[in-house]
Formats: C-alpha cells, structure tokens, sequence
C-alpha cells in the first residue's frame, strides 16, 4: 500500500447503508440480507415508501420495534424482532419464495465474501470443504431478484482484495451481482467488469486498484 | 407515495401492447373482470393471445373481443359455454387458435410462471391426446408430462377490496384464477368492488399482495349476474 | 337382446345416486363431477359428515340454497349456485387443484361416454376430431383422486355398450376407474377386469353381459 | 361426525414408523411445533429423515431428537444456529447425514409433493455445489436445474387456530412453513394455540383447509420465546 492508503477515509457502516438506501426509488420491493445490509432500511425515510419483504413471508416491514411494543410473533429472516407498516401482509414460505424466484422483487441486497467482475457472487461457504455450509435463502435471492446489490468490505481484515477476477469460495449465484457498495466505493457490474461509480473521500483510483484484484473502470 | 390506484379506464389499459398474452381470471361470471375486459376492447390491442377457463359466451366480453378479430389464440379448458357462438364460427372457419389445457394445468402453469418454475412434471393427460408431443418421463413407477409456466404480458383480474399497494382479497368463489392471473403477469391489472384505506386490509387475510398487481381500478359494480 | 330384457327394472337416475351416495363413508374429500354425479350430494345425510369439493376452490358444499338465499359469489364448477357448511373454505384455483393432483381427495365421481375393463375412461370428447372439445377439470380429476368411480347409463340410447375393451372415444386419462354405477349394475374394476357387485332387480348376469362389451365377473 | 381432534400427545403420535420422513414446519421458535417434536421424541420412531430449515438448537427439540440418535439424516437450508452444538458434532464424527437445500427450493419441493408434482425446473443454485450431479436444462436461453418433491411420512406443524374439520389459521409469521409441511405430509399432525367451533373460521380466511390436516392437539402454550 502506498502512503496515499493512510490519508483516506473509508465509508463507515453507516454511511455504507445510506449510500445504498439514497439509490433505492419509492415503490420498490426490497430484500435485505442478513447483516449489514439490514441497516438499509434505517436509512430509506417512511414517506419515501419502500416495501421491504422477507423471506420467511413478511412483506412491508418497518423500523424495528420499541422494546415495550414487540409482537412476539413478528420476526425477520435474521429473526429479529420487526414490525408490518400499514399494507404489510403475511404469507407462507413457498409463497414468499415465489415473489423471490419468480423475479418479482425489484432489488436484493446481500453481503458477500467475494464477488468477481462477471457478476458472480460468493456469500454462503469459505471452502469447499466447509463441514456444513448454511445457505439459507441466499442463492433463491440472488438467483431470483430482478437486480443483486453487494454491501460489504472492500477487502478483508488482511487486506486480501473481495472483488475478484474469479471468485475462490463457492458460488451462490453467477453473473448476477449488479452493483457493490464496499467501504472504499460504489462499483457497477457492467458488462466491461467492474465500474467505479464513487470512491470514499480522499482515496485515489490508483488506490482503490491496489486494493482490488480485478481490473477497474472509469465509467463513460 | 405509492398509488396503483388509476383515476380511469384508459389509464388502467395504457400500453398494452398489439401481439400481448393476457391471462384472464374468473370462473363463470364470478370474480371476472367483466368492466376490464370491456376496457380491452375499447382500448384496441389486437394479434392478442388470451388465457382463461372458458371461451367466452354471447356476444359480450370475451365472446366480443374475439368477434371483432382481435384474438389470435385462445388458450382454454372448456370452449363451450352457454353460448359458444362466437369462439365456434371462428373456430370452424380457421380464423382462431385453439390450445386445449386441462383446467389444473391451466392453474399451475400460471402459479409456475409466477413462481420462477419454467417447467413442471404433471400425471394429468398422460395417455390422453394432451401428452402427444410431450416429453414424458417415469419417475417412481409412475408416467408424467412435462407442462411449461404459462405467463401473461397482461393480467386482468377482480378483486373484492383493494388498497393503494396493491393488496387485494376476493370474495367467496370470486377468487378462483385471480390470484394465479396476479402472480403470472408481467402487468397486473385489477378492477375491485371496494377501495380500503392502507392498513384496514388485515396482514394475515391479505390473500394477493401488492407485488403481484400494478394497478387498480374502482369498479364497484356489485354483484354478478346469472349464468 | 332376449326376451328377459323387458322383465328387469333399470336403476333410476336417483338410484343410482343413492347407491353410489350410500358406498361414501364419513371424512372422506369427495370431487362430484358436473351432471349426474352432483345429485350424488343429495342422498349424503348431513349427520353423515362428506366433504364436498368442487374444482373452483370450494370446499365444504353443503345442499343447494333455496331460491331466495342464493348467495352470488358462490358456485359450483357446473356453474350453479351452492352453499357453504359451517367448516367449509376457499382457495384458489391453483390450490384447489393441487388438493385435486396432490392426491388429496379420497374420491371422485364423474359421467363418462365409455370405461375400458383396464380402468380406463374417456369423458370428454366423442371423436378423434371434434371441433372444440371441452376438457374442463376432467383429465385432472381422474388422474388425482385415490380413486375415480363413474356414474353413467350403461349403453347409449341405441343400446351401444358403454362398458368396452377398449375405450373408441379419446381417453380422459388410463386405468384409474374402480367401480361403475349404471342403470343396470353396480360394478367394480379389478385386476380381472369388470367384476359385478350388484344388478338391477330381474335383471340375469347374462342379460348384463349382453349389454356390455367386455366380459364380466362375478365376484370371489 | 368428524373429529380430527385428538386429546392426548400419544393419540397425535400414534403409529409414526421407523424410517420415516418428518417435515418440520416453524422458523426459529415461531410457528415451530415444539411440543408436538417433543412428544416424537417420548414416542420413540428411529432412522428418522428430518426435514426443517434449521438443523437444531442447544439440546432441546430437533437437538434432542438428533443427540438421542435418532435421526439418520437432515435436510435443511441453514444448519447453523445460535447453538448448533448437537448437530455439528453428529456431522463431524459422520453419525447424521446432511443434506442442503436452499431454502426457496425446499419450501417449492414441500409445495410440490402437495401439489402432485414429482420434478420442476428452478433457476436457483445454478452453478454452485447445489447443481453438482443434477439435470440441467436451458430453457428460453436460461439454465435450470431439476429439483425433486419433498414428501413427509408425517409433517409437524403449529397452527393459531383449528376447528374438528382441521382447519387452520396462523398468526403473522408463524404461518412460514406451515402450510407447506401441512400438504407435503401422508400424516399432518398439528398442535393448535386455539380450538374453534366448526363455521367461527370465516371460509375467506382458513389458510390451510383440513383436507391436508389429519390429526389436531390443543396445546395453548402462548407467545414464542426469545431466540
């Protein structure tokens, strides 16, 4: 890393989900993964309405509930504690999987251990030998959605690039992933690889090239 | 804030396209979109493609839509009806398409376009003249079909109440293919009798979600007629 | 046909009815087809507790309501209108078809123009070129229910069998009819073929024979 | 007069075999049999297959099921959970079988052994260890792989309300994969919060109707717990 690296400043957690809640339009119907992209939805106002579904058949969440006000039989796919904003309603899980499967909501957004610069995505297993892998509704979803978002680090803790020619991890989908918001910027999948949209305050694109594997773009 | 709700008929019916399928729900005259159909006509897409359980009857909706030379195709389990007219002049003079489906095939193909499912194994028609030219497969001793999703470009649809997002319930037999007609369209048209406040739809009785419809129109027309 | 032909009494259209109705145990999901078979209903004795499906997603009919409590959301797939017993519900057309193809319903019972002795039946169409043939819920009926018994004269008006080897009429669906109601017999498909289980008063086994194509047995 | 109401955990367990295929409804702790798993565990049946979209949590329930040895194998979606203690020591010492199934794909097999469906294409797992071995099929210029029904010997499953007749309601979430486990299952037994009389269950409004419920066990145990 050159002495550049030191003088940026990474997008924070938040800022990250803000980021992606600023690009989702009113009238969307959403899923966001376990995780980090869960805090989206603390950053989309109540009165730009974005309907938030998830998996095990709740459509049209709200902010999360306070303490004193949990409905016990309320929860998410996290299962966490969540709550049905007037025009929420409830379905049963091969129902819900269809709104997934059947290419009916608008948006996706998972985490993900890598993604590669044709689309494929890597988010359930760090080896192929994983003793037992949890996938969960991860590859319904990114299968399933008409667009897939990645929110997630732009790099490990060691510094290892995420964004890859070709993902090492076992895939959960192929060539889906349509844009990634990582801590150092908001990068397209566009059929030329990978396309820098926005990168964090004070960081170069020479920079955000050392720290990524597969080779960027500048868009236009 | 979202509104599906539209203000008139040609709102309701713009951009339908010449060459479209349109899945049409209802059995009988209960929970038909009889006032959308209407709006078809009127609205003048032609070449159409139309999936429904019945051919149409009389002179009126359906029936008409086809009198006028608007229909290509019709897919179907039953062509006869009280009043086959129509569909059998244009029949018998070659001037319309017949795809014959059994009425539970017609049902689950629509739930598997709408479901992501591009193809199904059935036993209904195997040995019939519905499985000739279809892919079989023994699967634990038994025959099956391969049956493919059967998707509209349009869905009209009737609801009993609806909100603003879309979510809709039916009443009684009223809601035989309508939630099947909701889920496989690309565009999901719905005329209701009654229009609720967001939030008055009870969540667990909502049965068609606002993500199978598009829009919604107030058609408080009461109840449907005789057979 | 012999001189004893004109000394048997032929079942009537109601009993025919009751016979069938009266070989329906309690509990059992039972499809009526449109015609005949729906007067089946009338001779179940409400104590008897039948549930009666019919392929529009209602389940539960109760008898027909009287002229001036028809309630117009509710018919029938024959297209008149029913009642719902208390216990009864509503489904789509999707899910009232999977109770129907799922192997859910204990029986159904349709008319038919011809039943081969290997169980085969044809319903729908009376020739290999008919114009329009309407297939209706007929092809997954017969091929869902545990079991599909048929309620039909037992010849044509000019005294064609309709009992056969093999069916002429194009089929509704292979070897699923277990037992024939007619005017003349009450008679079960097994592995033999037809074994006959009762006829009409007067009538003599080889009076029935006669009238039917394919050979009979008598039980045991 | 029909009565699918039993009155004792041993009536609702009656018969469950050795060998057989279990599905389990619920996820996480609502709308998740628990009682009734319990009262498989007291009534004995071994070389279980189990299927539920988590494979068990701390020693209780499904955990205690697998630690008495008592399950052959497991299909699930997400075998990971907050204490998933019994299952990952069953699976390292190779004494449980797993098998992974994305979870749309297995709540669409439940669906489908329900529906009288053997096999259906999905787009989902294309590309991944899930499709190692599996048909492949492109479809309008898409690749699917072919999926299998997933039948129960017997389904377990939490309902908010039934009736004598085995009509069922849930409440907001605990309806997941009830309904589903409830048509898939030969023997669908139920635990129930409430018991109505047959008719107070408005016919609009029964999600899942009796004719795929078998057995029904009043068990009022109130709200679910935390997780």
């Amino acid at each position: 890393m050159s002495e550049a690296a030191t003088m940026f400043k990474p997008y924070s957690r938040p800022q990250m989900a803000k980021l992606a809640a600023d690009d989702i339009p009113e009238g969307w119907y959403v899923n966001l993964g376990i995780g980090i992209p869960t805090a989206i939805a603390d950053h989309v106002p109540l009165d730009r309405e974005v309907i938030f579904h998830s998996e095990n058949g709740v459509l049209g969440m709200g902010p999360a509930p306070e303490k004193d006000k949990i409905e016990p039989w309320l929860i998410n796919a996290g299962k966490q504690y969540v709550t049905l904003r007037a025009g929420g309603s409830i379905c049963h899980h091969a129902d819900s999987f269809s709104m997934i499967r059947g290419g009916h909501l608008d948006l996706c957004v998972l985490g993900a251990f890598q993604v590669a610069d044709n689309g494929d995505i890597a988010n359930w297993a760090t080896s192929e030998n994983d003793t037992a892998p949890a996938v969960g509704g991860a590859m319904d979803l990114a299968a399933g959605a008409k667009r897939l978002w990645v929110l997630m680090d732009h790099t490990t803790k060691d510094g290892t690039p995420k964004l890859v020619n070709k993902c090492s991890y076992p895939l959960t989908a192929q060539r889906c992933v349509k844009r990634v918001y990582t801590n150092l910027a908001v990068i397209d999948v566009a059929d030329i690889g990978f396309v820098v949209r926005q990168m964090s305050p004070g960081l170069s694109f020479e920079d955000l090239q050392a720290r990524t594997e597969a080779k960027l773009h500048l868009p236009g | 804030m979202i509104n599906k709700i539209v203000r008139s008929m040609a709102d309701a019916m713009a951009g339908i396209k010449d060459g479209s399928t349109v899945l049409l729900a209802g059995f009988g005259s209960v929970g038909q979109p009889n006032q959308l159909i209407e709006g078809l006509i009127e609205q003048g897409a032609r070449e159409l493609t139309v999936a429904a359980n019945n051919a149409g009857s009389g002179h009126v909706g359906l029936a008409r839509l086809m009198e006028l030379g608007r229909v290509r195709k019709i897919i179907c389990s039953f062509p006869r009806s009280s009043d086959p007219v129509v569909f059998e002049t244009l029949y018998r003079s070659g001037q319309i398409e017949l795809e014959i489906v059994p009425q539970g095939t017609i049902a689950e193909r629509m739930r598997a376009a709408g479901a992501g499912i591009p193809q199904f194994f059935t036993a209904t028609g195997v040995g019939t003249k519905m499985a000739v030219g279809k892919e079989h497969r023994e699967i634990d001793g038994r025959t099956y079909i391969l049956e493919n999703a059967l998707k509209g470009d349009v869905g009209l649809v009737e609801a009993w109440e609806a909100d603003r997002w879309g979510n809709l319930t039916y009443k009684l037999a009223g809601r035989n293919f309508n939630p099947v007609v909701a889920m496989a369209s690309e565009l999901s048209i719905v005329q209701t009798q009654h229009v609720r406040e967001l939030g008055e739809l009870d969540p667990d009785h909502i049965v068609t979600p606002g993500i199978f419809v598009d829009r919604v129109l107030h058609v408080p027309y009461g109840d449907p007629g005789s057979f």
